[in-house]
């Protein structure tokens, strides 16, 4: 797993995607990071433009193929810095939320915030609380799809 | 060669003993629908129906491997790579039981495409390693025509194991010496005086069919149809252009090829492909040979009663099955568009 | 004068002016096919009204350059007004005779309930009864056990949009539960609900049959889902694959499925597939009171936003 | 594909807790990595060299640089890769710094992270292509909203570089709150003295078209194009025809109305003119005071006006401007005396604020410069200062120190003291801040030379008592309780974003922060800037500041807006949304929700509907290519592979480590 | 794995050199990494290849450079979709698969003692191009060679020096034109099947070998037939969308004639035979 001594890291990770709009949010996670506010390590950060460019597709394609979590962070509100972009992805993104037990994923799995590019230590309580969230709910169930194609395929011949 | 009894509960345990050294690839019944899957350890499954899907991908699957390839840095310049490409044939052997006779005569379809001047390998392994156990269709129904392609309900061309429903099981003949190695089991008890009763159900199931129309001899009409638009618009004008139709069919075999990497992996695979599709023939450059699904359907109705038959002596490239009849779900009926092929082009 | 009588003069009457009218005909005793009514003639072949399950509005977005003529059924005439709405279809270049519908029979169940239902030569339906004749056997079921499941929930057996009426408008009976198939799909575990779909979409064929058959899906040839820009899915039939398709189909269209049922039905494998539909339009309806074609006007949920959100609390970590 | 990746040390920035040449290491295994280094300093002049000759060298045609954050230095690195001759969007950033090495305390997980940043970069990276930026022409024209000394300095510079200059100011005249103040600090001089001459300048610059009494109803475009709509609202006076000359007002009966001017201390006539200094000098009516239209009687000033100027008929008016650059100095607001019930406010007459004491003092205000209690007139003997009213108080949800008020609370204290020499003079404050040219020693003036009494501690309330004012509050030093009695109590009222602030902001598509001022795009390096382009700040709308602040950054917007101006022609950003004809299906849902009217109808050739998109018009947010089921529009640079490859990599690579 | 061939697998090439045609043209020069099948590979003027990117696909182009020069096999290449958009980002040293020669090749045998004359469209120069140069390597065996080659600008002219210098040697007649008038050029101006007309090169023993856009190719087929050509005289290339290249996938074909094994190459005279379905 690690790529400095070949020793597993002592803690144990999970894999956390974010999607994080450029002004805001990812503003943000650059503010909590030259404030030096600490944060667990596990999330992974995909910068995009505006949280209204994330399709719900990214955040189930990505559930579903193996992140135990995902967060989409924009910016507040009114504040976005394309003036609506957030609030065509709050209504996706809620619904999304709302559609994911009828697949069989956990919805806290995923959660969408805002967060701005001052807001550092939001940002860190953040990423802390959806940590410890995912941890507590432990990996994801896309593992029992792919375990399942695999025997699929080795039945198919 | 003989007939022999199998009981109606002795088939778990024949199926069971075929699974300890093959592959067994049967109709499973859920919802109300029949189709064909490589059955798990204890599967019992639904004889009783006509599987909606043929068995064709126990020797062609929907997606295969065609070869891996990984590639491999040098350690002094990274910029020079090595490709190393393998690939694996299959090697376990199967047996698809429960066919239908029209089952065992698209496969007859797809070795010569297969088989002929070009081999494809993936396809031949399997299909050496296949034994084919048809159950013989005492109780076709509407959608059925096989006798319009040459075949029929008892039809044993292909099969390497024929069952014949009487009351309580089936009268089993072996057809070849592979199916006849599959009946050297106490579980089959001498026919007896049961022959009649299957003569008579296979009778029936003739006398049902007599009307099927005749799809063969088609390609002269379907020549001179090629450049009636209208005649293909009206055929076509139902279909959504989903791909049912060659999915369930047992003699369809296009296919596409696509590659997959992650990484320094990855792998070329084939897959199932349909001409309906708009993109089967759509050029890079934007050009495309069949733009109107009236052109698509052109080209299955002329691949299979025309294109087809005229490299393999007359033989047209479906069995009767009957499959597309049943779940198209515009009611598209190929019967319907070669009748009037047939009447219109002649 | 019967339905069947009444719509064939109607469309006798406007056939002249129009390109072709779309009904349904065949000669399958359990099901109507879609019937391209191009002259009088075409006419002889209608089918009887209980048989008319298919919506024909799959067709108007490849036919929109033509003037055509269209029978609907009130679950039909939603998918005519959504396609007006998102302007993948004119309104001029329509004519839209509508049907009020006492139901249609589903052939899968007839399927299921009947080995030999495949043989039929004959339906008939009295009295709540339908009578199924085959070669052997007359069985009769009873109408409810083999009516489509979307009858059974029927909210409008009345065509919401027409240009005209055939026949009576049928009174709208009580409104059954909507989401009681969801409601009990939900009180599953979340690990079942998986399961089930793993299960589920292990049957699939990929045939497309459910998007192709869905009248508001018009990308269809373009379909991300065969593409490689951009590359959604690979082709492989793998479990993964097939079920991300079908949630990708399923939130396309969330907000704009008027839940018709035609991928269900379109479905090879019988695949309970637009239970995903249903329980975005749930979560639509309740989220944003909105419902898809039902009328012209409003804007579709996901194409539009409130500043401040009436159902969505502000979400906190 | 050919990529080279740069792994930054930053020092020990990042070297300190990402172990850099493990991620080198590790990426040199990552598809089409030919190069993979860890360098000191990659934004150095050797570290840009080094990836200049490592392009050259080795044929790269991406490049990857594991550093900070892409918002500190992307442009940097974009540019070096372009000075190789690459396109510069064959260029992606890890940031390994801020989201890795300066958040993450365990070394190995970090390394791991930052291997993982860097191969998402990679994978993203082999999607990309080139793209080039398209051009268009800029229009030389800049707005000015807000017309206070920020605004006024702005314009000013603006129009003496030579552009043509619109100012939009909301009130009826120039000058903003420094025209409201008696006398400036530290050095005592006459506040309008000193900004009366620039308002006069603004008025008579041929270059500046002033719109007073108007607001920005919208603005539409981008920069370079931008298109505004100004509302002029109804003055029911004709400003072309009046002269100033404040019969009309001499004249009026209705002199109960509020004035606005004066901060509300005393009133006015429901026709006037703010101020003597006014500019522009023009009258005009509040008719929620005035007899005709309250009571339709009345009609005095229409018969007085020698030009027949009033014209009761007069509407609210939008008229239309196109300027290339938009300065927003739209300064700032007290807040609400009403909030600080503790200390009197809204409660008391005798308690007023700071801004309405400066009109108290004012020659030219409602006292003339007497020194009286609002209550009854007496002259204070005792005035209470108390400092950070609703500023560095928490319990407000008001962290903020409002900058200013030390100084003008001392200041004022003096001039009480030249008012009324022998009035006392007490100051309750938390701690002083005076940071400036001469600002502590004016502070020391206050203390020692007018003997104002210096309170360290918060004011716990004040109270009528015995006609007077009692003030209780803590002395922190002296460690006690204390009362003071006052006739007059001044609260410092901290500063809040001006009125109508967030309205406008989202009229500018730029952010605020949690107080309502305006976000600048960089707090340390872009200062005047906003997040939208050809969107500048200046003056307190930014944050509290004092004038020579203001001004400062007044003449560093101009700056921006001529350096943004002095090039004929703009690039667009080339990450715009492109449209797929072919996939297209015309449903137009792309062109319904996008934020700024970027998509529009075309026609194909084949007569059927299609979107295409504006590009200059176009600012990349995505929205459409959501919308769209069919990917038929794709935003350029974060397209669905683009995002698909990062996101792929995320969960394959993490499935492959669980057992199967 | 088996003791069939594999039709499907690719063998491994090196790119040696690339070569910018035009703005959206590269030519790859390859060779096979394995130095036996190197010297084994023969091929006839015309036959296909299919190129393999590991991980984006495969595509089919023809083998353009002649059988007769073995230092490499050159294949020109337009970016136009995914595969020729990955080829297009390789540089020399990079490695890729390729399966071939596959298909029919030109029936140069029928041409020999014939005069020929060569009309193409873009980068309908490419499959040409082999053929010609076969020709010039056995130049005594045909006579008179015209070439008329157009293409949207001078910048897109493919092979332009190649051809001008054998121009210059004498080895061809050249007409190079473009469809509009630059300042960049001082050659013909005009569509290519118009300049054909005005050529008008005598059909008399005469070979026409023709490729290009579908629409240029419709045009010089009429323009070849007004000027008398028989239709066995007249010899174009197709194209189609291919994946197996073997005659397997099922989606190359024109009627029951597959495109990858019976073709690329086909005489007018076949081309009527075929159904209309280009």
């Amino acid at each position: 797993m690690s790529v400095v001594d070949g020793k597993e890291p002592s803690v144990k990770e999970l894999r956390i995607i974010g999607f994080l709009c450029n002004w805001c949010s990812y503003g943000g996670a650059d503010t909590a990071g030259v404030s030096r506010f600490s944060q667990p390590t596990d999330l992974r950060i995909i910068r995009v433009p505006c949280s209204g460019r994330v399709t719900p597709l990214f955040v189930v394609k990505a559930l579903m193929s193996g992140a135990d979590g995902v967060l989409v962070s924009g910016c507040h509100p009114r504040d976005c810095h394309y003036s609506e972009g957030n609030l065509y992805a709050r209504r996706r993104l809620e619904v999304l939320k709302r559609f994911l037990p009828t697949l069989g994923i956990e919805p806290e799995r995923f959660e969408y915030i805002w967060v701005s590019a001052s807001e550092g230590e939001r940002w860190q309580t953040s990423v802390t609380a959806f940590t410890e969230r995912i941890h507590a709910l432990g990996p994801s169930p896309a593992v029992k799809v792919n375990r399942y194609d695999a025997r699929l395929v080795a039945g198919g011949l | 060669m003989s007939l022999v009894f199998l009981a109606r509960e002795n088939l778990p345990a024949w199926i069971g003993r075929l699974y300890q050294d093959m592959a067994v690839f049967a109709p499973m019944t859920i919802n109300g629908v029949a189709a064909f899957r490589a059955l798990g350890q204890d599967e019992i499954p639904d004889l009783s129906r006509i599987p909606a899907s043929s068995p064709k991908a126990a020797v062609f699957p929907q997606t295969e491997t065609l070869f891996t390839f990984t590639s491999r840095k040098h350690a002094d310049d990274l910029s020079q790579v090595d490709i190393d490409l393998s690939y694996h044939l299959a090697e376990v052997p199967r047996v698809i039981l429960g066919a239908r006779p029209c089952d065992a005569r698209g496969l007859k379809l797809m070795d010569p495409v297969f088989g002929g001047k070009v081999k494809d390998p993936y396809y031949l392994a399997r299909r050496e390693r296949t034994i084919i156990v048809s159950q013989a269709c005492a109780m076709p129904d509407r959608a059925c025509f096989c006798p319009g392609t040459g075949g029929g309900p008892y039809d044993p061309a292909g099969s390497d194991l024929l069952l014949l429903p009487v009351a309580d099981g089936w009268l089993a003949q072996g057809l070849t010496e592979a199916g006849e190695k599959l009946l050297a089991q106490d579980l089959f008890t001498p026919a007896g005086d049961r022959e009649p009763e299957a003569q008579s159900l296979k009778d029936k199931a003739e006398a049902y069919l007599a009307q099927a129309p005749d799809m063969r001899g088609a390609e002269q009409a379907f020549e001179n149809l090629f450049k009636d638009e209208a005649f293909w618009d009206q055929a076509t004008a139902g279909c959504v252009r989903c791909r049912i139709c060659a999915y369930l069919c047992p003699a369809c075999t296009c296919f596409n090829i696509t590659d997959e990497e992650s990484g320094l992996k990855g792998e070329r695979i084939r897959t199932w492909d349909h001409c309906m599709s708009y993109m089967f023939t759509q050029e890079a450059s934007g050009h495309n040979p069949r733009m109107q699904k009236a052109f698509r359907m052109r080209n299955r109705i002329g691949h299979k009663f025309c294109y087809y038959p005229q490299l393999h002596g007359g033989t047209v490239s479906c069995t009767g099955c009957g499959r597309c009849v049943r779940a198209c779900p515009s009611g598209i009926d190929i019967r319907r568009i070669v009748e009037s092929m047939k009447r219109k082009g002649a | 004068m019967s339905t069947i009588d009444l719509l064939r003069e109607a469309i006798r009457a406007k056939l002249p002016d129009l390109d072709m009218v779309l009904a349904w005909g065949g000669d399958d005793p359990l099901r109507a096919s879609p019937l391209f009514i191009r002259t009088e003639s075409d006419l002889e072949n209608l089918a009887a009204p209980h048989l008319y399950v298919s919506n024909l509005a799959v067709n108007l977005y490849s036919l929109r350059s033509k003037k055509i003529g269209l029978v609907v059924k009130g679950c039909d005439s939603r998918s005519v007004i959504q396609l007006l709405k998102e302007g993948l279809i004119a309104r001029p270049s329509l004519y839209i005779f509508g049907l009020p519908c006492e139901g249609v029979v589903d052939a899968a169940k007839i399927n299921r309930e009947i080995p030999d239902a495949g043989r039929a030569t004959g339906l008939a339906v009295r009295s709540g009864r339908v009578m199924v004749q085959t070669p052997e056997n007359e069985h009769i079921l009873d109408l409810d056990a083999v009516l489509a499941d979307r009858c059974l929930r029927c909210r409008y057996p009345n065509p919401l949009i027409y240009d005209q009426l055939i026949g009576e408008a049928i009174p709208v009976g009580e409104i059954p539960d909507l989401y009681q198939d969801l409601d009990e799909f939900e009180a599953l575990s979340l690990d079942a609900r998986h399961d089930f779909w793993m299960e589920t979409m292990r049957r699939c064929v990929r045939c497309y049959a459910c998007r192709n058959a869905c009248p508001l899906c018009v990308c269809k040839a373009h379909c991300v889902a065969d593409s490689r820009e951009p590359h959604w899915l690979t082709l492989e039939t793998n479990v993964s694959q097939k079920w991300f398709f079908q949630v990708l189909h399923s939130m396309h269209l969330a907000g704009r499925c008027t839940e018709c049922g035609e991928c269900e039905r379109a479905c090879p494998m019988g695949l309970p597939i637009l239970l995903m539909r249903r329980k975005l339009n749930r979560e639509i309806r309740e989220l944003f009171g909105y419902e898809a074609g039902l009328d012209l006007m409003t804007t579709p949920p996901l194409s539009t936003f409130s500043i401040e959100e009436e159902n969505i609390a502000e979400r906190e970590l | 594909m050919r990529i080279g990746v740069f792994v930054c040390h930053c020092g020990t920035n990042i070297a300190g807790t990402v172990d850099c040449a493990a991620v080198a290491a590790a990426a040199q295994q990552f598809p089409e990595v030919v190069l993979a280094v860890d360098t000191p300093y990659a934004c150095s002049e050797p570290g840009q060299r080094a990836i200049i000759e490592a392009i050259e060298q080795k044929g790269l045609n991406g490049v990857v640089v594991a550093s900070c954050t892409p918002r500190m230095h992307e442009a940097t690195f974009r540019r070096t890769v372009e000075r190789a001759g690459l396109n510069r969007y064959m260029f992606e950033m890890a940031n390994i710094r801020e989201h890795v090495s300066w958040v993450g305390r365990d070394k190995k997980l970090n390394t791991f992270k930052a291997t993982d940043l860097v191969r998402i970069a990679v994978e993203k990276l082999r999607y990309n292509r080139p793209l080039t930026a398209k051009s268009f022409a800029v229009n030389k024209r800049v707005l000015v909203i807000g017309a206070g000394v920020a605004g006024i300095q702005a314009a000013l510079d603006c129009a003496d570089g030579g552009l043509e200059t619109i100012v939009v100011e909301r009130t009826s005249t120039v000058g903003g709150k420094m025209a409201k103040l008696d006398k400036t600090f530290p050095t005592v001089d006459c506040s309008v003295c000193v900004l009366g001459p620039k308002m006069v300048d603004l008025a008579q610059h041929r270059k500046i078209k002033l719109y007073a009494m108007s607001e920005i109803a919208d603005l539409s475009g981008y920069v370079g194009n931008f298109e505004v709509s100004i509302r002029r609202k109804a003055t029911y006076v004709d400003w072309n025809k009046c002269t100033g000359c404040g019969l009309c007002a001499d004249k009026c009966p209705s002199r109960k109305a509020p004035d606005h001017f004066n901060e509300l201390v005393g009133r006015t006539t429901a026709i006037s003119i703010p101020f003597p200094q006014a500019i522009p000098k023009k009258a005009s009516i509040d008719a929620s005071s005035c007899l005709h239209f309250l009571k339709d009687r009345c009609g005095v000033c229409a018969k007085v006006c020698p030009v027949e100027a009033i014209d009761f008929e007069q509407q609210d008016e939008v008229v239309k401007e196109s300027v290339g650059a938009v300065v927003v100095a739209t300064g700032f607001d007290l807040l609400d005396i009403r909030r600080f019930g503790q200390y009197g406010g809204g409660r008391f007459p005798d308690v007023v604020t700071s801004l309405q004491y400066e009109r108290m003092l004012s020659a030219s205000g409602p006292t003339g410069g007497h020194l009286k209690c609002p209550s009854d007139g007496r002259e204070p003997k005792s005035v209470v200062f108390i400092s950070c009213v609703g500023s560095r108080d928490r319990s407000m949800d008001r962290a903020i120190c409002s900058g200013f008020c030390c100084m003008y609370t001392a200041k004022q204290a003096i001039l009480t003291k030249s008012h009324v020499p022998d009035c006392e003079t007490h100051v309750f404050y938390m701690d002083i801040r005076a940071p400036g040219k001469g600002y502590d020693e004016f502070i020391r003036r206050a203390q020692e030379e007018y003997r104002t009494n210096y309170v360290r501690g918060r004011v716990s309330s004040v109270y009528p008592k015995n006609g007077r004012l009692a003030v209780r509050g803590a002395d922190t030093l002296l460690g006690t309780q204390t009362e003071v009695m006052a006739d007059l109590v001044v609260l410092a009222v901290g500063a809040g974003a001006a009125e109508g602030s967030r309205d406008l902001a989202e009229k500018l598509r730029i952010s605020y922060d949690a107080y309502g001022f305006f976000m600048e795009s960089h707090p340390k390096l872009k200062p005047v800037e906003t997040n939208t382009a050809g969107v500048f700040l200046a003056g307190a709308c930014q944050g509290p500041k004092d004038i020579p602040a203001s001004v400062a950054m007044g003449s560093a917007a101009a700056g921006k807006v001529m350096a943004l101006f002095s090039k004929e022609r703009l690039e667009s950003d080339p990450q715009v949304a492109q449209v797929n004809a072919v996939r297209c299906v015309g449903c137009l849902k792309c062109l319904r929700t996008c934020p700024f009217g970027a998509i529009q109808e075309v026609q194909a050739r084949d007569g059927s509907t299609k979107a295409q998109v504006i590009e200059s018009v176009c600012q990349g947010c995505g929205v459409c290519t959501v919308t769209c089921t069919d990917r038929a529009i794709e935003l350029q640079h974060f397209t669905d592979n683009q995002l698909l490859a990062e996101v792929n990599y995320l969960c394959r690579s993490w499935m492959e480590k669980s057992p199967a | 794995m088996s003791s069939l061939p594999n039709p499907y697998l690719p063998s491994l090439a090196r790119i040696l050199e690339v070569v910018v045609e035009t703005p959206d043209i590269k030519s790859f020069r390859v060779e096979l990494c394995d130095e036996a099948a190197r010297e084994s590979f023969t091929f006839e003027p015309g036959q296909v290849a299919q190129l393999s990117v590991f991980g984006t696909g495969e595509a089919t182009f023809v083998i353009n450079s002649p059988p007769t020069r073995r230092e490499y096999l050159q294949f020109s290449v337009m970016r136009v979709g995914e595969v020729t958009g990955r080829l297009h980002m390789l540089q020399a040293g990079d490695k890729l698969g390729l399966r071939g020669p596959l298909g029919n090749h030109f029936p140069y045998q029928d041409m020999r003692g014939k005069d020929v004359v060569f009309v193409a469209g873009g980068i309908g120069m490419a499959p040409l191009r082999t053929l010609l140069l076969f020709m010039l390597d056995n130049r005594g065996d045909y006579g008179r060679i015209r070439v008329v080659y157009g293409a949207r600008g001078p910048a897109n002219l493919c092979y332009r020096q190649e051809m001008e210098a054998m121009r210059d040697a004498g080895q061809i007649e050249l007409i190079l034109t473009v469809d509009q008038k630059s300042p960049d050029w001082a050659g013909q101006v005009g569509l290519v099947p118009n300049l054909l007309m005005e050529l008008a090169p005598p059909a008399d023993n005469c070979v026409a070998v023709t490729c290009g856009p579908p629409i240029m190719i419709r045009y010089t087929l009429a323009a070849l037939e007004k000027l008398g050509f028989a239709d066995e005289n007249v010899v174009t290339t197709l194209e189609r969308r291919m994946k197996c290249g073997v005659g397997l996938c099922g989606r190359c074909n024109v009627g029951g004639t597959l495109i990858c094994v019976d073709g690329p190459v086909f005489t007018r005279a076949q081309l009527k035979a075929l159904p209309d379905e280009f």
